[in-house]
């Protein structure tokens, strides 16, 4: 089994204010870490560390993949003004050869000529989760991808990212819905 | 080297040059500026610290 | 080895003790010979042969101005120590020099407008060195009000230093442009390489009120940085003890 | 090459972003010689000026969004994951933004120069100043919008005008070098070399600036 990520001893503090301290986990390929925690424990600064915005303030973390990571965060990567189409193109995606099968399954295929703006805040989430149906990385750094999500389309998501697993790609995520997928857990708290 | 220059203090605050301007009320604005810019920063810093103090406290 | 050796003298704490110790002492030397220097240059001194006795100014006009300048310096040095060393007690006092800065920069400006009436007419002059003198004065409030518009107070201190670097690269070249625009102003009284263009009865005191005041400045810079260490590490324990 | 055509749409299709900037400043430049006497001769010599601070209060204003979208809706957090030199993206926004909104402006100036004052020579003098000057104030300005980011564009010109007053000098002894006649290509050099510094310079620095906002 490959180790797509080791970290050890992470600490991180904002501030004065301890996060987390002496983390320490490993993610093999074809396995998937879910982060739990309060409000405020640090999911997302530890999904930041991992994908390299932040950077931890005590601790070592080894990254064993090629190609790019795929973070979804809390922010949606769209152009408000721009149509749907103009949008796939920003994100590289619209040659993707899944990408129509995926459109219709998500039911945006016919809102192609729309602007961002005018769509609904759901329908923008799943737009900006098409960035991880077409992904083209081992690992895949998911920051509450459910929030504003129908229940057909956390289904989608948990089928898929089961694909993926098979497919022996790595996980971590943070939610506070449960999804569906085999996950070891990670219990952050307050320090 | 060391004496005085001004024989009164009245010559002392007028300050009359020898192209018979009076230059004193320049001279003693600029000190009374300064020192006076100096004292109250001071008093400002000492103000806040005594007030952060007594909140720590 | 030099991170460690840094780390460990620069601590807030220790810098704190060491520095509260020592105030007393430079407060009060400083203080004398500025107040002795004052007197010298305003009494003792015989007047200028062009400027009359307007030319006292200059005791309370130079020692400003060259703090204010190197106030920047200092600014700028700590800077590139916290950007490489990361060292927090030198951000402190980057940002707790830059009002100091400001009220020094101010004195100049104010101090060397009211010179400007009696010798050369007009309080104001679009020259070189008021100009540069006047940005600089911007700069330390535009420095100010960049940190304080932060609340995150580390983010605050890494544009601070960066801020305070690019503009460290500048102020060289704001002086030379607007020097190579227009001058009226005289040129520097004393430069460290030329033999002094003034009397020495005039000089030394002059010295003198220069290192008064530096000490002043420097009391206040201590003060400052106080101010800001308390208000910085005020969850800190040690600082309950110390107050 | 990708990146560059990207940002192009981006910027293209936000017509407030560059189409604004260049009405804003066609109307400061129409609005200027109302202010003043047509009869005036000295018209010719305050016309340089106007079209300086012109050109600073637009770039000012066509830089103010630069960042700051980008930040908000988490393109920049993903560009910074993607791209291992967020300079070199940051380089191409601001060369963009010149493509669009810099250029323009400099053809507009030169056209401006023309009808105030009717010489030919001064139209053509201005067109590549006014080309290097609009790049260096875009660079500045970015720069100081990068600093203040989230908090306002008011802050970010408050730090960022002091660092272009030797631009301003510059451009004032242009006046002069272009009413005489003489030096004119020593000042383009010297608009060039300044422009070279800070293209290689000021990218780094404001990538910097901005791995710590998106901390």
């Amino acid at each position: 089994m490959k180790k797509i990520l080791v970290a050890e001893n992470l600490s991180y503090k904002i501030n004065d204010t301890k996060l987390f301290q002496n983390l320490s986990f490993s993610l093999n390929e074809g396995a998937a870490i879910h982060i739990l925690g309060s409000n405020g424990s640090g999911k997302t600064s530890l999904l930041k560390i991992i994908s390299g915005l932040t950077k931890q303030t005590k601790g070592e973390i080894e990254k064993n993949y090629n190609k790019d990571i795929c973070f979804i965060g809390h922010k949606n990567a769209l152009k408000q003004y721009l149509t749907v189409e103009d949008n796939l193109s920003l994100l590289e995606i619209e040659a993707h050869g899944n990408l129509k099968s995926f459109l219709q399954l998500l039911g945006l295929d016919k809102l192609l000529d729309v602007m961002v703006a005018n769509l609904s805040y759901g329908q923008q989430k799943k737009l900006a989760l098409l960035r991880l149906f077409l992904n083209n990385s081992d690992l895949l750094v998911l920051d509450e991808p459910c929030v504003g999500l129908d229940k057909k389309s956390q289904d989608i998501l948990c089928t898929f990212l089961s694909d993926e697993l098979n497919a022996k790609k790595a996980l971590i995520f943070s939610s506070h819905i449960s999804l569906d997928i085999s996950a070891e857990v990670l219990q952050l708290d307050k320090a | 080297m060391f004496n005085f220059k001004f024989n009164s203090i009245s010559d002392a605050i007028f300050m009359q040059s020898s192209n018979g301007q009076y230059h004193g009320l320049y001279v003693w604005s600029v000190v009374l500026i300064v020192l006076l810019s100096i004292a109250i920063t001071f008093l400002v810093y000492k103000t806040q610290i005594k007030n952060i103090g007594k909140k720590i406290k | 080895m030099i991170k460690k050796f840094i780390h460990q003298f620069a601590s807030p704490k220790t810098y704190l003790f060491q520095v509260d110790r020592a105030y007393p002492y430079i407060f009060y030397t400083s203080l004398s010979i500025y107040l002795g220097a004052l007197f010298w240059g305003l009494f003792l001194t015989s007047e200028d042969f062009v400027q009359g006795n307007s030319y006292r100014i200059i005791y309370l006009h130079v020692p400003a101005s060259f703090i204010s300048q190197s106030l920047y310096l200092a600014m700028a040095f700590a800077s590139a120590i916290f950007l490489i060393w990361k060292v927090k007690l030198s951000a402190y006092l980057v940002r707790s020099i830059a009002p100091i800065g400001a009220v020094t920069t101010f004195i100049a400006l104010v101090s060397g407008a009211i010179w400007g009436i009696p010798t050369w007419g007009t309080w104001w002059a679009w020259d070189a060195r008021i100009i540069s003198t006047l940005i600089l004065f911007i700069m330390y409030l535009g420095l100010i009000s960049l940190h304080d518009s932060f609340t995150d107070n580390e983010k605050a201190d890494k544009f601070l230093a960066i801020l305070v670097i690019v503009g460290s690269v500048n102020i060289p070249i704001i002086k030379m442009s607007v020097e190579w625009w227009s001058t009226l102003h005289q040129t520097a009284s004393i430069t460290v390489t030329e033999k002094p263009a003034i009397d020495p009865s005039m000089l030394y005191p002059l010295f003198g009120s220069i290192i008064g005041f530096t000490g002043i400045v420097v009391c206040l810079v201590i003060l400052s940085s106080k101010l800001q260490i308390l208000k910085r590490e005020k969850n800190k324990s040690w600082v309950k003890d110390y107050v | 090459m990708k990146l560059l055509k990207f940002e192009l749409l981006k910027l293209r299709k936000k017509s407030r972003g560059w189409l604004g900037p260049i009405l804003v400043f066609v109307l400061i430049m129409t609005a200027f010689p109302l202010t003043v006497e047509m009869l005036n001769k000295d018209i010719d010599q305050s016309f340089l000026s106007v079209l300086w601070i012109a050109t600073l209060l637009v770039m000012m204003l066509a830089t103010e969004d630069i960042f700051l979208e980008d930040f908000n809706d988490g393109t920049l957090e993903q560009m910074a994951i993607k791209h291992n030199s967020l300079s070199g993206v940051i380089t191409i926004k601001i060369f963009v933004y010149w493509l669009l909104i810099g250029l323009p402006i400099s053809l507009l100036g030169a056209l401006y120069g023309f009808g105030i004052t009717s010489s030919a020579d001064l139209a053509i003098q201005l067109i590549p100043i006014l080309m290097i000057t609009t790049y260096i104030f875009l660079n500045v300005f970015s720069f100081g919008n990068a600093l203040s980011l989230t908090k306002g564009s008011i802050l970010g010109i408050l730090i960022t005008m002091p660092l272009v007053l030797p631009l301003l000098v510059v451009l004032g002894k242009v006046v002069i070098a272009i009413n005489l006649g003489m030096n004119f290509l020593g000042f383009l050099f010297l608009l060039l070399g300044i422009l070279s510094i800070i293209i290689l310079v000021l990218p780094i620095i404001i990538s910097f600036v901005i791995k710590a906002h998106l901390e």
